[in-house]
């Protein structure tokens, strides 16, 4: 990296999209147990960090919850040729406060609208978000969309999301399986089918403005078969991976 | 120091009652206590003495803007003030018409409406004159739409005088009301001032340096 | 020139923020009165509380009143009840938010111009008749006006570009909630939406300037040109 | 009580907010005296630009940041290769992103205090001998220090709370540009975090608290505590 | 209105370039143009006319804070301003000890720091007192580390006149400088502008009201 102001930030600079957060924080504690200077972890909306490459910023690696935004990269050359893998897949799930006694799970036609006995759905914003397209493909599928479409609470990210039915805000959520498995305060009433909506990847690359001597070492740590059981610790799977 | 009287004009022996200033106070400024002793018959009381010796002072208490540390207020037979009867008339009941020595016009009111002021704060009580009158015979006529910033000092002061006049006021405080004054306005106002002690009896405290102004309006004469 | 769908989030922007500085501005103008003229015991107190929404992170801010004024909240549970007022995914939400984040500007240009009123003014009126309401209402309030002007562009440059705390507390919903900033955010996630969001953010500049222009005005009528009120 | 990661997000948050007002604060009384004293063309653009961030949402403002101060924007560059400051992932982008937010509330405050000068007294000053800039350092300037002292606290808070443009200009590297608000956002994203929230947000609070305890004392040291300065 | 000089005391034909007053100019006023005319000999110049006529506005424009529309400013042979010649000087450079009729203090330095404020632009001209002398002398000595909102009316006085004397001043414009004072702080003032005018010959512009005062200290009386 032109000017990596060295010393002090060892390690390489990993955008990473903030739904990530636990999973690649154990990653880069694994990763500087084995010796290496720990990677210095931003996390932000898929989005900001994506533009921040485009803007030229010098960052080592990239992981994304969104491919768009990794096509858009990819389209100018902004990544590093043959670097781009996915790192990671994830599921949606419907979700309940915890203490709710709603019995409902996600199926072509199910009764979401009266489940919801007047309040909202609460889900990542649904023509932005990466988490919220996946939700209103799902909701299209399996044929509830118009029932539920005026009655969503789109919040800023899923995390967001999860918060508004966890503080009683809305009686149901969707939200990514990582998400839920680990949050107090909620409950998951069920998985979507897998076909109901675009596979979830997270895809990850190296940014060509980069150049940490480890950032290609990170990258294939992330993805040996060590990584993949700190990811799957976190309800990400990766079986998906080419 | 105690001001007594030094002179009377029309010094009769009164019943207490028909005092027009009894007054008894010691008012604490930094590093001065200024105490004053007044109780007269006559109307107009002229309050004299050096500068910085607390004759501001001493108004400011009669209007009710300084508590005195002691002692008592009583004008026109009305107490305003009694540290041991615990009287403390809030400043807007006192009915003060107070031309302040820096006259304090406000300055987001145009001339007119400062005069205005005070009136509808009357009480019942007739004002001497009509506003436009009182502007003519102080010769603001023609500035009345002006703001206080607009306009030159003894505009500023007269505009103060009409200002107090027209609240109908119970009794007058003047701190050199003729303060940068021409001789000719000076004897407009000192002539109003005497129509006023003489036509309506209200009892006005006149704060001058000027002897001759003293001399010829005062009966009873406080030094401080 | 816009499409109806942009008209409907600036309608909705300006409707969020107008209400949401009328109902700030007399709180403000009290608080601002309290803590410039009166000391009392929890006055440092009232002063940081004022400024919370400041430090704090707006979706923090957004996520306290998520917790205070949600529907199991200990306010918005009595503001329903009693009031028939719901703030969760409601424009009225919405508007909350942005008061809640303008609040501490407005309050701080308020006392900045009730600390510049001269107190002789005050003392004078009074011994004209005026009591303590008639002395505010007609010689602190207007002598306060720069402040208070101050405090409408501060506010409602504030509130229309409210988002974190707004996103969070009320959610992001088209008609509701979605206010221009919202708007922009959500065309900002998608990759190439530069156009739509360059639209939507030259309508929020063109409002604040058009709410700039008003003031510059207003107070050019309210004021001698220096800041000195006339009203 | 604090654990060292959470001490460095404190010293990098008080780095950032402290070199942001000091470096906005000139250029802000400079920006509020051409507003206040002077009339010339461009006047209301000027006034529009400097309340731009307040306007739109951070995010926006951190967009248009990367655009302008980025590695390959026109000022980023040239900044870059002159004077060697880098912005991009560095607590300089940081305290810029605050700098930019702050900038118009601290232009605001100081103006007020800058209107309500009387100008009698600069006159009188320029008799005296004092040239106009004499006049600005020994009248106008401390005469206004209620606004300094205003824009102080506003620029000081609004800074330590900064969280979307700089998310968004510097990004969120631990050490460097996460700031405590970016730290309440990353602690927000692990669940069952709170207690890490709430740790922070506090921190927050008390160091907003501090601060306006400090510039009470500082404001009654620095004027009689009416608002009127002594200095 | 032109006025011309009513009586002399020290008259005695001079030439031009010795005149200690050399003004002719017109000042616009809304409403009003003031116009004036002064050519003396006399150090000391009285300008006197009703409240509202000018005087303050031509001091102003002496003192270079009010243009004037057309005429000449010249003081003690230096020319300070010129409409014909393009001479304008800023208020700074003309040195000038301005007793302004509001007395301007500065609300934020003490009485001490009010009377330094223009020591240090002397440009080496020596001023008539050292500042504690000057403070005994008009006595506020007492009141050198109180803030103006401290003092009384008089004291506001007297602490504007030693600020403006102890600037080391090329000339003096006093604006109704004994206004407020009571008599025995009239006559110390009044002495010391007479020292100033018989000892350094320094120009001054004298504003009153009080005949007494003009007919002691004036050479030249020049009336609006
Ligand atoms: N606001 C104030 N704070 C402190 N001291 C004050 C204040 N106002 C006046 N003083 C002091 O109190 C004393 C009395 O002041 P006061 O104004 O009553 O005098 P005065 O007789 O009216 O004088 P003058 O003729 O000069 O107006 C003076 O020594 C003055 O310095
Ligand atoms: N700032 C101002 N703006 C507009 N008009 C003014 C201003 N100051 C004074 N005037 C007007 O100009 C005229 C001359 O005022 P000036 O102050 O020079 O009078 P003056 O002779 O000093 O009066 P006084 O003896 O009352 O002080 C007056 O009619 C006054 O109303
Ligand atoms: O990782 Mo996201 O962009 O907050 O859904
Ligand atoms: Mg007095
Ligand atoms: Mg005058």
């Amino acid at each position: 990296a032109p000017s990596q102001e060295g010393d002090k930030r060892a390690g390489p600079i990993v955008l990473a999209a903030a739904s990530m957060h636990d999973a690649l924080e154990d990653a880069a504690d694994a990763w500087a147990r084995q010796g290496h200077a720990r990677p210095a972890l931003s996390f932000a909306a898929s989005s900001a960090a994506a533009r921040q490459i485009e803007a030229g910023a010098p960052a080592d690696l990239f992981v994304s919850a969104d491919e768009e935004w990794m096509d858009e990269l990819e389209g100018r050359d902004l990544l590093v040729e043959g670097s781009r893998a996915v790192l990671a897949t994830n599921r949606l799930v419907l979700i309940a406060p915890a203490g709710s006694n709603a019995e409902i799970a996600p199926e072509p036609g199910f009764a979401l609208a009266e489940a919801l006995e007047g309040g909202r759905l609460a889900v990542a914003e649904t023509e932005s978000v990466p988490a919220g397209r996946y939700a209103k493909a799902a909701l299209v599928d399996l044929g509830v969309w118009n029932e539920v479409a005026d009655r969503l609470a789109p919040a800023e990210n899923v995390r967001a999301a999860l918060q508004l039915v966890a503080r009683g805000a809305a009686p149901l959520g969707i939200t990514y399986a990582s998400d839920a498995l680990a949050a107090p305060g909620v409950k998951v009433l069920g998985e979507f089918p897998a076909g109901s909506h675009p596979p979830i990847r997270y895809p990850l690359a190296l940014v060509a403005a980069g150049g940490h001597p480890q950032a290609g070492a990170f990258r294939g740590f992330l993805l040996s078969p060590q990584g993949a059981a700190i990811l799957a610790r976190h309800g990400f799977g990766t079986a998906e991976r080419d | 120091m105690a001001g007594a009287p030094r002179h009377r004009r029309q010094g009769q022996a009164c019943p207490v009652n028909a005092l027009a200033f009894d007054i008894d106070i010691a008012v604490a400024r930094p590093g001065r206590r200024i105490e004053v002793r007044i109780a007269s018959t006559d109307s107009l009381v002229a309050l004299v003495g050096p500068s910085g010796m607390g004759k501001t002072s001493v108004l400011d208490a009669i209007a009710g803007l300084l508590g005195p540390a002691c002692g008592h207020i009583e004008v026109g037979g009305k107490r305003l003030f009694d540290a041991a009867g615990q009287v403390d008339m809030p400043p807007e009941r006192r009915g003060a018409g107070y031309v302040f020595q820096d006259s304090r016009l406000f300055p987001h009111l145009s001339v007119e409406q400062n005069l205005a002021f005070g009136t509808r704060y009357a009480d019942g009580r007739a004002p001497f004159a009509d506003p436009a009158e009182c502007a003519e015979l102080l010769g603001i006529g023609h500035l009345l739409h002006r703001r206080p910033r607009e306009l030159s000092g003894g505009e500023i002061r007269r505009a103060a005088i009409a200002r107090a006049l027209l609240r109908a006021p119970r009794f007058l405080l003047l701190d050199e009301p003729t303060a940068s004054l021409d001789d000719a306005r000076r004897q407009d106002i000192l002539r109003i001032v005497e129509q006023i002690r003489d036509r309506f009896a209200l009892p006005i405290l006149y704060v001058s340096h000027d002897r001759s102004e003293v001399d010829r309006l005062a009966g009873d004469v406080v030094e401080l | 020139m816009l499409t109806s769908a942009e008209w409907d989030i600036v309608a909705l922007s300006l409707k969020v923020s107008l209400v949401a500085i009328a109902v700030t501005l007399p709180l403000a103008f009290a608080l601002a009165w309290l803590l410039a003229r009166r000391r009392f015991p929890g006055m440092v107190l009232l002063d940081a509380l004022v400024h919370l929404p400041l430090v704090l992170p707006p979706v923090v801010t957004g996520y306290l009143l998520l917790l205070a004024f949600g529907p199991q909240g200990p306010v918005g549970s009595i503001a329903q009840r009693l009031l028939g007022i719901v703030f969760s995914f409601h424009w009225t939400g919405a508007a909350l938010a942005a008061a809640v984040m303008a609040l501490p500007l407005m309050v701080r240009a308020i006392r900045l111009s009730i600390d510049a009123v001269d107190t002789r003014l005050e003392s004078a009126a009074r011994t004209l008749g005026a009591g303590r309401w008639d002395v505010f209402r007609r010689i602190t309030l207007p002598l306060a006006a720069p402040g208070v002007f101050a405090a409408l562009v501060l506010g409602f440059a504030r509130s229309i570009g409210e988002f974190g705390a707004t996103i969070t507390f009320a959610s992001n919903i088209p008609g509701e909630t979605r206010t221009l900033p919202l708007g922009i955010y959500t065309a900002l996630q998608v990759p190439g939406a530069e156009g739509e969001v360059a639209r939507l953010a030259i309508i929020s500049i063109a409002l604040s300037l058009a709410a700039l222009v008003a003031s510059e005005w207003l107070v050019r009528r309210g004021t001698d040109g220096k800041g000195r009120p006339v009203l």
